[in-house]
């Protein structure tokens, strides 16, 4: 590379002297109104605010389907709607919800309009690379939305062979298509971040000044790299099986269906640290600015990430204890399982510490980090639970599972999102919006999550299993409160949606820096300006250069 | 249907001792959740209203060194979680090697119905009745898709799978009637894939494979078969697709579409089923019933005749003697 | 524009030969290492020749992926993500056989 | 890229960027992170494989031996030959010698192009021997060892993963071959043919795997 600093003479070099301009350029909001610079948008900024607009479009979707399968979970004997009505409508809810709501939430929004600001770069790496994925995200969602339109599937997002491939007689192939396709935008996007943060970092900002949401992006970014490419060529092969009955899957054939299952979770066990690691970023983010007080054990903080995304990739298997693989695997993946403790400890008592003598504000976004930090305790841990092999034995495939996994994507990742979305609304949109209703949806939404899934490990234990449309009476009592949990659930989630719009009319303008937080996000304006800074930014002394510092600070950073 | 269920339960029943083990495990995992997660619940609500702006609280550094809490926080958690590892893989390995004395059910799951073979012969379809203080093996698999055999009550499931055999032993000790599940999604009626298991005093047990087992399950058989081969979906009253209704029809009078009136013995029954299509056809309806050749086993066959023989409406009397097309087909 | 090869000056001959040599001489090591692999696949010598063979293809791999891409002269970075995938497939090929090799 | 570069011959900076070494990092790395992503792509089909040969070996080597080994290794020389021409097109990109570049260019793609057409005859071969056992109308000349219906069909969606793959590669090739003819190219977009070289080097690469693991090693 040496000898390419010469030969750049070539091109022209553009001035830096951002003073140069005359009067104030316009933010990227309003450097161009048409539909087309919309459509055809290179910058980071308007990409995220694109997928903003889809992602929200399909949490709605997903929403309606787990208000369907609410609905029906309220009588026991399926009164309410046929079977096939109740599968389909969890199939909806678990596809909609994982691979366009979920896997691209945080990353595909926040990670696009943050990483180049918080790097103090211009754009991400590949501008045309990223509006790409976008419209590859739009074309798998167009085939699954189609399969939905023509009738829906009922395999279960986890599309087990063989009944997604030899028994299922609903539209099974357009929504593998869809999810198939859909694998690509999320490599393109972490192909993007993985690219942007090695190479376009401002001068002076070394990797242990990066803020913990560019770590946990970065290690997001290695699963979307590690971890999709197999999800592709799984589905590729049930694909092929379904269409043209290759075999490999089909025990008819002599095919073995469980190692679909493996294929399958290589990549969807380490998806849900696409999901979970993007939420940690934020909290990471929203608790030392609400604290005013840096981030307690940076660095362990950061090394974290990293490790969650390593050893989520050797546990795969504590899907299947049950499911007819070997004990000796069984026994390792367990083993393994129990690792990702540490990295999540790790975590969540830094959070905690940081708390600690911090200076708080308990405005919207600290208080679903606050939720957030409780809920993915409790997921966490019921997680290990699931990992112990004899425990699992009994609570495989209940509603503990679901309960699970609900506290950590929905007590996690949603909350994080939502936090996230109200943090840097004034940044994204250079609006504020209503403190007051931002702080009773938090609530609600708090309120109506644990109202919802807490009964469900109750119904777990007690040995309700999950995907039942039709279920024993003595379980009702439990299910109707989940259902009304829900309802309230609902409500919390409606109303940020109303408010958030309002603010983008009738808002106060926002400051550059609503919140007193550090970052170079915050030294530019709100919204910022096309190629993010003026001048270049200067990057501080030490991450997270908040005036109240814990004593590492001396142990760790000069 | 569930005798042994009250409308709210906190805790499920337990039948064996690997069950009351399981229990026990799970509830001492529980105290160290708690010991984890309570003081980061009660620290973040205390910091929360201690340290909140503006108020009166020292926040001078501790002048703890950070590196060994972090160190400490990260292994701690995790030994003492290890602990548990080491417990449930005991447990989970003792539950994998069934002792060689074992009495083996067979157990075959289907698209949507379990069926049960006793060692001496007799077959169950959905229940289960089995002896108390024996080793009990089940020896599963499946015809179709992935389904899993799952016992709350020993708390224990195994896949059933198309290719291969899977195992699940245990050995009750208290008698009751509890729920069996299939808990793998295995497609539309996935939720009614299942039924009771009741453990029996060993003498019982003799006394229902010998009695009842012969006799009151064969019914109850061929009435899930019923359902499980779909019958039901479209010949019961009330469902989308209207067939005639069969409760009756055994031994009825009925006219054919092509004018004809034959008697509904028991051979026309099974030729009506084995191949519906052609001149079998009731007058005043469609041809839609799909063949079942080949695709229900001569014994099931028989058992779901010996249902319908067996199977009246509820008006039984008026039945016998209804003529009129369409009530009695 | 330079090109047909008699027309060249006996500077650009000396420059080609000196710039084309490792690829050249990496063609030729591929060609041999395949003729070995092709030899031993049609005649079959003894039981256990997949060993051998799957060794002469990670020296093709190791050589197309150090030489003819250039890795041993890229940076530490673009090192680590050369080798980064194939530690990722060993992962994924050695966690699922331990469920296939102990059924 | 240890070699330097030639007078006249580099990148122009796009807008993003704040210089041409930090362009053509991007670039590099990349183009690597792809090539990952294909890797395990190609990695979980031959996992498949593997698995599919543990648990039917006599059906896989019955199958594996049905494969048209001479054509396989035939097209293995036509890669390893495209791989040199690659190689010199990169090198002739580095001293400026457009016009040897655009023709080693065009050899890599008529290479690339000798090898799908040698795959779709063998395709059409094995249609000739009832090899094809996904359809349903053929019968299958493997029939009475069903499994190795398994290793044949994982076969054919490998082979035409990897031929889509290359046939990708030709156009893209093609379409670079184009642009790359024109003046001016090799001033500004010098890095287009090292990171498309890479690319071009991997789809060999896979090769190289693919043909012993589904042809030679079950033999």
């Amino acid at each position: 590379m040496s000898a390419s600093g010469s030969i750049g003479g070539t091109a022209r070099r553009e001035p830096h002297t951002p003073e140069s301009t005359i009067g104030r350029k316009p933010d990227y909001l309003h450097a161009e109104s048409t539909l087309r610079s919309w459509f055809l948008a290179t910058d980071h900024k308007r990409i995220a605010i694109l997928y903003l607009a889809s992602i929200t479009g399909f949490f709605v979707i997903g929403a309606l389907a787990a208000g369907v399968v609410r609905l029906a979970l309220i009588v026991p004997d399926g009164a309410i709607m046929t079977n096939d009505t109740y599968n389909k409508a969890f199939t909806i809810h678990g596809v909609v919800m994982v691979w366009f709501f979920l896997i691209p939430s945080i990353p595909a929004t926040f990670g696009n309009f943050l990483i180049p600001l918080m790097i103090g770069a211009k754009d991400l790496a590949f501008p045309k690379l990223n509006l790409t994925s976008w419209y590859v995200f739009m074309t798998g969602a167009l085939f699954t939305l189609v399969s939905v339109v023509l009738g829906g599937v009922d395999t279960g997002w986890t599309f087990y062979a063989p009944l997604s491939t030899a028994f299922s007689n609903t539209w099974v192939l357009p929504a593998l298509i869809g999810v198939t396709i859909v694998g690509f935008s999320s490599i393109l996007t972490g192909l993007n971040f993985v690219v942007t943060i090695h190479t376009m970092r401002a001068p002076g900002m070394t990797w242990f000044k990066l803020p913990i949401f560019v770590w946990t992006h970065y290690a997001t970014s290695l699963i979307f790299l590690l971890a999709t490419p197999v999800i592709t060529t799984a589905l590729i092969l049930l694909i092929a099986e379904r269409a043209f009955h290759i075999g490999v899957f089909d025990p008819a054939y002599g095919g073995d269906p469980v190692l679909f299952q493996h294929l399958f979770w290589f990549y969807s066990h380490p998806a849900v640290y696409i999901m979970v690691l993007p939420g940690m970023g934020v909290i990471s983010e929203i608790v030392p600015a609400f604290a005013q007080k840096k981030l307690f054990g940076y660095r362990f903080v950061a090394y974290a990430s990293i490790g969650l995304a390593s050893v989520t990739f050797f546990v795969w298997g504590h899907h299947m204890f049950v499911n007819g693989q070997s004990d000796l695997a069984s026994l390792v993946f367990s083993a393994l399982s129990f690792a990702v403790a540490v990295p999540s400890a790790v975590k969540v008592y830094n959070w905690t510490a940081t708390i600690h003598k911090g200076s708080l504000r308990l405005d919207t976004p600290m208080l679903y980090a606050m939720g957030y930090i409780g809920l993915f305790v409790l997921g966490g841990l019921t997680g290990l639970y699931l990992a112990t092999l004899a425990i699992n034995q009994h609570i495989h495939a209940t509603y503990f599972v679901v309960a699970h996994f609900h506290y950590i994507m929905v007590g996690g990742t949603v909350l994080a999102f939502l936090g996230g979305l109200h943090f840097w609304w004034p940044k994204f949109t250079g609006r504020m919006y209503s403190e007051p209703w931002g702080r009773v949806s938090a609530l609600l939404i708090f309120l109506g999550f644990n109202v919802t899934f807490f009964p469900q490990f109750i119904l777990g234990y007690l040995g309700m299993p999950r995907r039942y449309a039709t279920y024993p009476a003595e379980f009702q009592l439990l299910n109707v409160l989940s259902s009304a949990g829900a309802t309230i659930l609902a409500a919390g989630y409606i109303f940020p949606m109303l408010y958030l719009v309002y603010s983008l009319w009738f808002g106060r303008k926002a400051p550059a820096n609503p919140w007193n937080a550090k970052g170079l996000e915050w030294e530019t304006s709100s919204p910022p300006p096309t190629h993010n800074f003026l001048s270049p930014p200067e990057v501080p002394r030490i991450p997270y250069d908040y005036p109240i510092q814990a004593q590492e600070s001396r142990d760790q950073h000069g | 249907m569930t005798p042994s269920h009250e409308s709210l339960q906190l805790w499920p029943a337990a039948v064996s001792a690997t069950a009351t083990e399981t229990d026990l495990l799970i509830l001492a995992f529980t105290v160290l959740t708690l010991l984890l997660t309570v003081p980061v619940f009660v620290a973040i609500t205390y910091f929360a209203v201690r340290y909140r702006e503006g108020s009166e609280a020292n926040r001078q550094p501790s002048g703890i060194r950070s590196n060994l809490i972090e160190i400490s926080w990260m292994l701690i958690p995790f030994l003492l979680t290890l602990i548990f590892f080491v417990w449930g893989a005991k447990l989970f390995i003792q539950s994998k090697n069934a002792p060689p004395d074992a009495m083996v059910v067979e157990a075959v799951g289907r698209q949507w119905m379990w069926k049960f073979q006793h060692p001496t012969g007799q077959s169950e379809i959905n229940n289960l009745h089995l002896p108390i203080g024996q080793p009990i093996r089940l020896h599963i698999i499946s015809q179709d898709v992935i389904h899993a055999l799952y016992l709350p009550a020993v708390r224990m499931q195994v896949a059933a799978l198309p290719d291969r055999y899977t195992d699940l032993w245990f050995k009750a000790d208290k008698i009751g009637t509890y729920h069996l599940y299939c808990s793998e999604y295995c497609g539309t009626d996935h939720s009614v894939m299942g039924g009771e298991v009741t453990f029996m005093n060993p003498g019982d047990y003799q006394d229902w494979l010998t009695h009842a087992g012969a006799q009151q399950g064969k019914v109850a058989a061929g009435r899930a078969l019923y359902e499980a081969y779909g019958c039901a979906g479209c010949h019961e009253p009330g469902s989308a697709v209207k067939a005639p209704s069969l409760a009756g029809l055994y031994g009825s009078q009925v006219k054919l579409a092509d004018g004809r009136t034959v008697t509904a013995d028991e051979g026309w029954l099974r030729d009506k089923i084995l191949n519906p299509n052609g001149d079998r056809l009731a007058e005043g309806y469609k041809q839609v019933m799909p063949s079942f050749a080949g695709r229900i086993p001569a014994d099931e066959l028989g058992t779901l005749i010996d249902f319908l023989k067996s199977y009246s409406s509820p008006a039984a009397g008026k039945a016998a003697d209804a003529t009129p097309a369409g009530a009695t087909r | 524009m330079r090109n047909p090869l008699a027309t060249l000056s006996a500077d650009d001959r000396v420059l080609l030969r000196k710039r084309l040599r490792t690829p050249v001489l990496t063609f030729l090591a591929l060609l041999a290492l395949l003729a070995v692999n092709v030899t031993l696949g049609a005649t079959l010598p003894f039981a256990q020749v997949w060993i051998v063979e799957l060794l002469v293809v990670a020296v093709m791999v190791a050589l197309i992926l150090l030489v003819s891409m250039e890795v041993i002269h890229e940076p530490p970075l673009i090192r680590l993500f050369s080798g980064l995938g194939f530690f990722w497939v060993a992962i994924m090929v050695g966690m699922t056989l331990t469920d296939y090799l102990a059924r | 890229m240890s070699e330097g570069l030639a007078d006249g011959v580099g990148v122009a900076r796009a807008e993003h960027f704040e210089s041409v070494a930090q362009q053509r990092e991007a670039a590099t790395l990349g183009i690597w992170a792809w090539l990952i992503t294909e890797l395990l792509l190609f990695s979980a089909l031959f996992l498949v494989a593997l698995i599919t040969r543990i648990q039917h070996p006599e059906a896989t080597i019955a199958a594996a031996k049905h494969l048209k080994f001479w054509i396989g290794a035939t097209n293995t020389v036509v890669l390893i030959c495209s791989s040199l021409t690659m190689s010199m097109a990169i090198e002739f990109s580095r001293m400026g010698w457009q016009r040897a570049m655009v023709r080693a260019m065009l050899a890599t793609a008529a290479l690339g192009g000798l090898f799908l057409v040698l795959k779709g005859y063998e395709y059409y071969a094995d249609w000739d021997e009832h090899m094809m056992p996904f359809l349903s109308h053929r019968p299958f000349a493997l029939a009475e060892t069903p499994a190795a219906r398994l290793f044949v069909n994982l076969y054919y969606v490998a082979t035409l993963l990897h031929a889509l793959h290359l046939f990708t590669g030709i156009a893209l090739l093609l379409a670079m071959t184009w642009m790359a003819a024109k003046a001016g190219f090799l001033s500004r977009h010098q890095n287009w043919i090292e990171v498309y070289g890479l690319y071009w080097h991997f789809i060999d690469l896979v090769w190289i795997l693919a043909f012993p693991i589904l042809y030679v090693v079950n033999r």
